[in-house]
């Protein structure tokens, strides 16, 4: 094996043998930081493997059978290397590698057994994601798929003695493993009409008009439905607003940067059969931009700095699948990095704010830029990558995402996507301003973090903005829009933050006041009430799903059941009724024998022979 | 001469009840170490017999036979091809944890395991052997000494009656370990009816001349002796296998059951149930096969999603694992019903999985049982936090049950699927799936109760695994997590088993 | 009208009548009394069926041997409590009913029979043919006879001993 | 005379026999209904053996004698055990068999 496969592999294997070592030597779990160590360590090693293969450019793909069969395997794993997974690889790791080394900061209040506990679950994760990365076919992508869901659940639910933490991973699992439910339909479809799993199969035969699979619509609709739930979109975006119980570097990790953006990869790599069925394809744009704006409303209206973020990131997740629906996935995938780095340095830094002040809600915070100035210039920095203003990453990307969709001829949503940057610029510095400005609180002396926290977000800022001159100089983006294009979404941008300013830093206009008026009324009171969508699901689960349970168990109980117990039941009563035929007296068995008798003559004489 | 390792595998437990009854009297300790010692015999056979069963050639290996009585073509003889390797497989490694999660019995002892060792003699006889006469033996071998293990080791649930047969109820005693026990013996032996009925059926078409299932293979049978047969074969079977609606002795069985013989039960002795369907129903009667796959498939549906919703709607957490058991039953009937490699090989592999998931559960249950005395779902609450080592097991029993990837429960249910999309019948494939769905939920929310959360001030002294019973969850956990990444270690064998199987069906 | 015919009818008489007082009668001992009659007469009818050895077996078993055995059971339970020596029947109809359903049975069987079944010839005197038979081909079910007579005796011993 | 007359008188013999199997009270009352059935029977044999010329139901004649004197031995001896116990020999009393 030569370099082309050996190191991608290795990349993949660091974080697995360190999760092995986690899991299985109970004393070095236990010990909390030095479990920490082990599992940065590995990271930081595949890191250092990830720049290596993606500097160089590798671009190989090698596979060994995993499930057998007679004739041919049936699955096989393996890794695929090309420049779509060399860009995820380097930014998984580098992700991964800063939120290890900020939870160290973090984290460092929590119990040793506890710490190593998550540092176990943040190898499997670091694995997982990489394993998807690299998936040469569907099914390994699936295996990876449902691993990353794992621990998803189980980082959400890392303090499993919260409720609300418990319940927030149930959620979280079930509702994407009902988007699943569609992924594995679809690949089982799929495979059954050309009996392999393999893109490279997949793609050639694509390429060659050689994939008219009756249903191909349903079948890329159904593996769709797996990015819907993995990705957040609409409707099956519920989950992760909640999914923000769990530590703060996860949600950065797994919830922004990294596990959602599965969907938008999945989608991404399967370009070539998405652009097969044009219906689905604009189906998946329609929704994107739908729930890109949806989420925006409703994180106007939150006042958890973290639920805030994590409807950014739906909507941003919105813009990526947008992007793909449009027919430029390239555009979305280089979304997909940019957000993987603010989105993170967003999160980070609200982390560090969390941390100093001790609550989510940004009506209790304020003034805080003075406390704190390196958190709030990278956060400023974040935000800015968010609302799209030039010359950060995220201008560009969003920009690209913009002109593909102009380009596609997808009025509707790209009329969605232009109202959804003037949101998202109001949202962010609504966030911004209530935050580090305006007035402070009196309790507490919040400060800077110490150094490995603030490390982690100023590595990332300073990534945000060399990606973006990176992008400003070169000629990336390869979706070039309408020359009216960049004032329109930087002014929009700018009316945003113009509002926000308006409204929350010089309370010229009365937030309330604007909620109440006619149109915003209406959108007010639905985001608030998150559209009824977790009502919805809420009513179902319990309405139905376990209304019909109840009655599905009652008449196991008592119909199924309770038949066999009846009869049973009449039996030992019918038994009691007979007993008294014994009754013990000899001379009544006699007649017994006599009637015997009787009946033996009666048979003989008359019996018709 | 070469060493009769399959009969030294089936006897080695039953010599270990032996010696336990003649010797080991009043020595508790004495009781439990050969018990482990005799187990552990049939498990080193059964790697032995795995690491060098040949997985190019079809067919039977490891061959012994004894005539025993010539003139009615009776013998004993054994044998192994790729589907009873691994079921075998799956008992040693079973029996060898139900061993250990036994540990703590402390009610007459010497009896519990030499029934139990008996009881294992009975299942691996079941799997070994070729002679339809001796199966049936070990079959009832199997079968018989639940009664008493039930019945006098069992536990009563708490079940209030209402409804409209609330009278029948009090009147059976429904909920009592009594009742549980006579339940699914009478259960059983309503299946074993039809099976003597099925096996003397071939016997007399065949020309009475041979039990053997070597020399029955070789003759076709008439269509009609076909059908009939293959129908009394799968009601037999099926009651042992779970199949709706003959499913009801098993939630009231494996929750009376004490530890080790659910895990038994629930683990091996259901699967003797599938494979009796698979090796005498469509080994045997491939046309029969083939005529009644639509009622096999279907009613493997219901299994899955009737099995996962009656298991959503329990308070008693045993009663949550044994219905889920009849739901994953569900899957394996449905793998064999699609009559698809794929599908079939799905079947066997689930077979392995539920059967090493189950017995996790099982003795995992066992253990909160045992340590909280309760197995009422809403009472209890915060256990993670007292018995990490018990959470983590039951998180990873719970993930193979809803069929996650890296765990055994994920290939058979995927295979199963694949192949369901491929048979006759494709909506199989809708039911099937949404029953992972349904366990996600079941399965997840038991998990949340039980282990997170707040913790429950009723328990406040609980401890986690101890000595022993970490073997078996070690064990277990192992096995499930090393097939679910490393199927081929599985599939490679059962494929020489399921393919010359779907010759003679498929080419029939 | 022979002498065999006439003997036949009046034995019969006297057995029927004999076996009705049997089942009749309140005073047990009187029972046992009609009963050797009844046994006597059974023997005639053997004697008549020219078989006088089995006539000599029944008087001297039946007659002689079982009425001892009876009469002293009746003084050991009967007399030592005291109480006049007397029974009572119960369900008069529904035994007569039933016994005469079975002689109905049986009469369905009898009205078939050829009523001129001719009698075999008398060859000799059957005594020393069963005689021979005894100790030829049956000699083993004899022995075997005796011993169960001994088992039965001793069991009868065993059964019926004096507590210590 | 015909056999029938015969196996009449011993048909007529049984059913009385039978009744007071039946209706008697006393478990010697009992015995006496049963000693009567089996002469009836005796007397079948003996007849078939005549009429048949068949020497075989003169031996079975034989051994049934000989085993019904077991029998009242037996029967008897039972019988006293039974009111040693019980302190009556009334079959209305005597349920040990009752289920």
């Amino acid at each position: 094996m030569d370099a082309t496969v050996w190191l991608p592999v290795l990349v993949l294997g660091l974080p697995f043998a360190s999760f092995v070592l986690l899991a299985v030597v109970a004393p070095l779990r236990r010990a909390g930081r030095a479990a920490g160590a082990v599992s940065i360590a590995a990271i930081a090693a595949a890191f250092l493997g990830a720049v290596l293969v993606w500097s160089v450019g590798f671009t190989r793909e090698a596979t060994w059978t995993w499930i057998p069969a007679d004739d041919g395997p049936t699955a096989t794993v393996g890794v695929l290397v090309d420049p779509l997974a060399n860009a995820m690889l380097v930014l998984v790791t580098l992700v991964s590698l800063l939120v290890q080394i900020y939870s160290l900061a973090y984290l460092h209040d929590e119990r040793p057994p506890s710490l190593g506990r998550y540092y176990t679950f943040q190898s499997l994760f670091a694995f997982s994601m990489l394993g998807l990365v690299l998936s040469p076919s569907f099914i390994q992508m699936f295996v990876f798929w449902e691993l990353v869901g794992l621990c998803s659940y189980l980082l959400i639910g890392y303090w499993y003695a919260r409720p609300t933490a418990a319940r927030a991973a149930v959620k979280a699992f079930w509702i994407t493993k009902l988007g699943d439910l569609g992924f594995v339909i679809g690949i089982v479809m799929l495979w059954a009409a050309t009996d392999t799993f393999e893109f490279r199969v997949l793609f050639a035969l694509a390429q060659e008009h050689a994939l008219a699979i009756e249903g191909l619509g349903t079948i890329m609709f159904l593996i769709y439905l797996g990015a819907v739930g993995k990705s957040a979109q609409f409707p099956l975006h519920v989950w992760l607003p909640d999914a923000m119980e769990g530590p703060t570097p996860v949600s950065a990790l797994i919830h922004a940067a990294t596990m959602v953006t599965a969907g938008v990869f999945m989608v991404t790599r399967a370009q070539p059969l998405f652009a097969l069925v044009p219906d689905v394809l604009a189906l998946i744009g329609w929704v994107g931009a739908f729930t890109a704006l949806l989420a925006a409303t409703m994180a106007c209206v939150e006042s958890d700095i973290k639920r805030v973020l994590a409807y950014s990131t739906v909507s941003q997740l919105g813009y990526m699948m947008a992007a793909a629906g449009a027919g430029a996935p390239d555009a979305g995938f280089l979304h997909l990095l940019t957000h993987g780095l603010f989105k993170a340095l967003l999160f980070l830094g609200a982390g560090a704010v969390i941390h100093a002040v001790g609550t989510n809600d940004i009506f209790r915070m304020g003034g805080l830029f003075r406390a704190m100035p390196q958190t709030g210039v990278v956060f400023i920095v974040g935000t800015l990558a968010l609302a799209g203003f030039p010359p950060l990453a995220g201008f560009f990307s969003k920009e690209a995402i913009l002109a593909g969709v102009w380009e596609a001829d997808m009025t509707g949503p790209f009329l969605m996507l232009a109202l959804t940057v003037l949101l998202t610029a109001f949202y962010m510095f609504r966030v911004v301003f209530l935050t580090f400005f305006g007035r402070a609180p009196a309790a507490g002396h919040p400060h800077d973090p110490s150094w490995t926290m603030r490390a982690p977000l100023w590595v990332l800022a300073a990534l945000t903005v060399l990606v973006g001159l990176r992008l400003a100089l070169g000629d990336v983006g390869a979706h070039h829009g309408p020359g009216w294009l960049a004032p329109l979404s930087v002014a929009a941008a700018l009316g945003g933050i113009a509002l926000a300013w308006a409204t929350y830093q010089r309370g010229v206009v009365d937030p309330g006041g604007l909620a109440a008026t006619f149109p915003f009324s209406v959108v007010d009171l639905l985001a608030r009430r998150r559209y009824g969508l977790d009502t919805l699901y809420a009513g179902l689960y319990r309405g139905f799903l376990l209304s019909f349970s109840r009655l599905i168990g009652w008449i196991d109980r008592y119909l199924v059941d309770g038949v066999l117990n009846f009869l049973s039941a009449w039996t030992l009563r019918g038994g009691d009724l007979l007993r008294h035929i014994q009754s013990g007296h000899a001379q009544d068995y006699v007649y017994g024998v006599a009637f015997g008798v009787l009946l033996l003559f009666v048979w003989s004489q008359w019996w018709p022979r | 001469m070469t060493v009769p390792v399959l009969s030294l595998i089936t006897w080695s437990p039953f010599a270990g009840a032996l010696l336990i009854m003649f010797t080991a009297r009043y020595r508790p300790l004495a009781v439990r170490l050969i018990a482990v010692a005799t187990t552990g015999v049939s498990m080193v056979g059964a790697l032995w017999l795995y690491a060098v069963y040949d997985r190019d050639a079809a067919g039977f290996q490891f061959y012994e036979k004894v005539p025993l009585v010539p003139p009615l073509g009776i013998s004993y003889e054994l044998g192994v091809d790729g589907i009873s390797l691994l079921l075998v497989l799956l008992t040693a490694v079973i029996i060898f944890a139900g061993v250990f999660a036994s540990w703590t019995v402390t009610v007459r002892s010497q009896e519990f395991y030499a029934l139990l060792l008996a009881l294992v003699t009975g299942v691996f006889g079941v799997f070994v052997a070729l002679d339809l006469f001796v199966f049936f033996l070990f079959y009832e071998l199997a079968v018989l000494p639940m009664y008493l293990l039930i019945g006098v080791w069992g536990s009563s649930g708490e079940i209030r009656p209402r409804g409209i047969f609330a009278w029948a109820y009090r009147e059976t005693g429904v909920g009592t370990k009594e009742y549980a026990a006579m339940k699914l013996t009478l259960y059983l032996l309503f299946g074993s009816a039809f099976i003597l009925v099925g096996i003397f059926a071939l016997y007399v078409n065949a020309g009475a001349s041979s039990f053997s299932f070597v020399d029955l293979e070789g003759v076709s049978f008439a269509p009609a002796v076909q059908r009939w047969v293959f129908l009394a074969f799968y009601v037999g079977f099926g009651v042992l296998a779970g199949i709706w609606p003959l499913h009801t002795w098993s939630p009231d069985g494996h929750a009376s059951a004490p530890t080790a013989v659910s895990m038994l039960h629930a683990g091996v002795l259901m699967k003797l149930g599938a494979y009796g369907v698979v090796r005498l129903g469509m080994g045997l009667l491939p046309s029969g096969a083939v005529e009644l796959a639509w009622l096999m498939g279907t009613i493997a549906c219901v299994n899955i999603v009737y099995g996962a919703l009656s298991a959503m709607a329990q308070t008693d957490l045993k009663y949550v694992i044994a219905y889920s058991s009849v739901s994953h039953m569900g899957i394996v009937m449905l793998g064999a019903a699609t009559l698809t490699e794929t599908g079939l090989n799905g079947s066997v592999f689930q077979m392995f999985a539920h059967g090493v998931m189950t017995g996790l559960f099982f003795a995992l249950v066992g253990l909160v049982y045992e340590k909280a005395h309760s197995r009422e779902i809403g009472k209890m609450g915060g256990f993670g936090a007292v018995m990490p080592g018990i959470a983590t097991a039951f998180t990873m029993g719970s993930l193979s049950s809803l069929g996650l990837p890296a765990t055994a429960g994920f290939i058979a249910e995927l295979l199963t699927f694949l192949g369901a999309w491929r048979s006759d019948h494709r909506w199989w494939l809708f039911p099937a799936v949404a029953g992972t769905f349904l366990t996600a939920v079941y399965v997840l929310r038991v998990a949340k109760q039980i282990f997170w959360g707040p913790p429950s001030p009723h328990f406040q002294h609980l401890e986690d695994a101890r000595g022993p019973e970490w073997v078996a969850l070690v064990l277990l956990v192992t096995v499930l997590v090393l097939f679910g990444m490393v199927p081929g270690l599985a599939i490679a064998p059962v494929d020489t088993a399921t393919l010359p199987l779907l010759a003679r069906i498929v080419g029939f | 009208m022979t002498l065999e015919t006439a003997g036949f009818w009046v034995v019969a008489v006297v057995l029927l009548a004999s076996s009705l007082a049997v089942v009749l009668t309140p005073n047990l001992f009187h029972a046992v009394l009609y009963l050797a009659a009844a046994l006597v007469a059974t023997g005639v009818v053997f004697l008549l069926l020219d078989s006088p050895f089995l006539f000599a077996v029944q008087l001297l078993l039946y007659a002689v041997g079982v009425m001892a055995i009876v009469v002293f059971a009746i003084m050991l339970t009967e007399r030592l409590v005291g109480e006049r020596i007397t029974q009572t029947s119960r369900h008069l109809v529904n035994g007569g009913v039933v016994a005469a359903g079975v002689f109905i049975g049986i009469a369905g069987f009898l009205i078939r029979v050829p009523r001129s079944l001719p009698r075999a010839p008398l060859v000799g005197d059957a005594t020393p043919a069963l005689g021979r038979a005894l100790v030829g081909p049956f000699a083993l079910t004899l022995e075997l006879l005796g011993v169960l007579l001994v088992v039965a005796l001793l069991g009868a011993l065993y059964f019926a001993r004096a507590d210590e | 005379m015909s056999l029938t007359a015969y196996l009449t008188l011993a048909a007529l013999v049984f059913a009385i026999g039978l009744f007071g199997v039946l209706t008697r009270r006393n478990a010697i009352g009992i015995l006496l209904g049963i000693e009567l059935m089996f002469n009836a029977v005796n007397i079948n044999l003996v007849a078939f053996a005549r009429f048949h010329g068949d020497l075989l139901g003169l031996v079975f004649t034989l051994f049934t004698i000989a085993i019904t004197v077991a029998e009242v031995a037996v029967g008897l001896a039972i019988v006293i055990v039974i009111f040693r116990v019980r302190r009556t020999v009334e079959a209305d009393r005597l349920d040990l068999l009752r289920g």
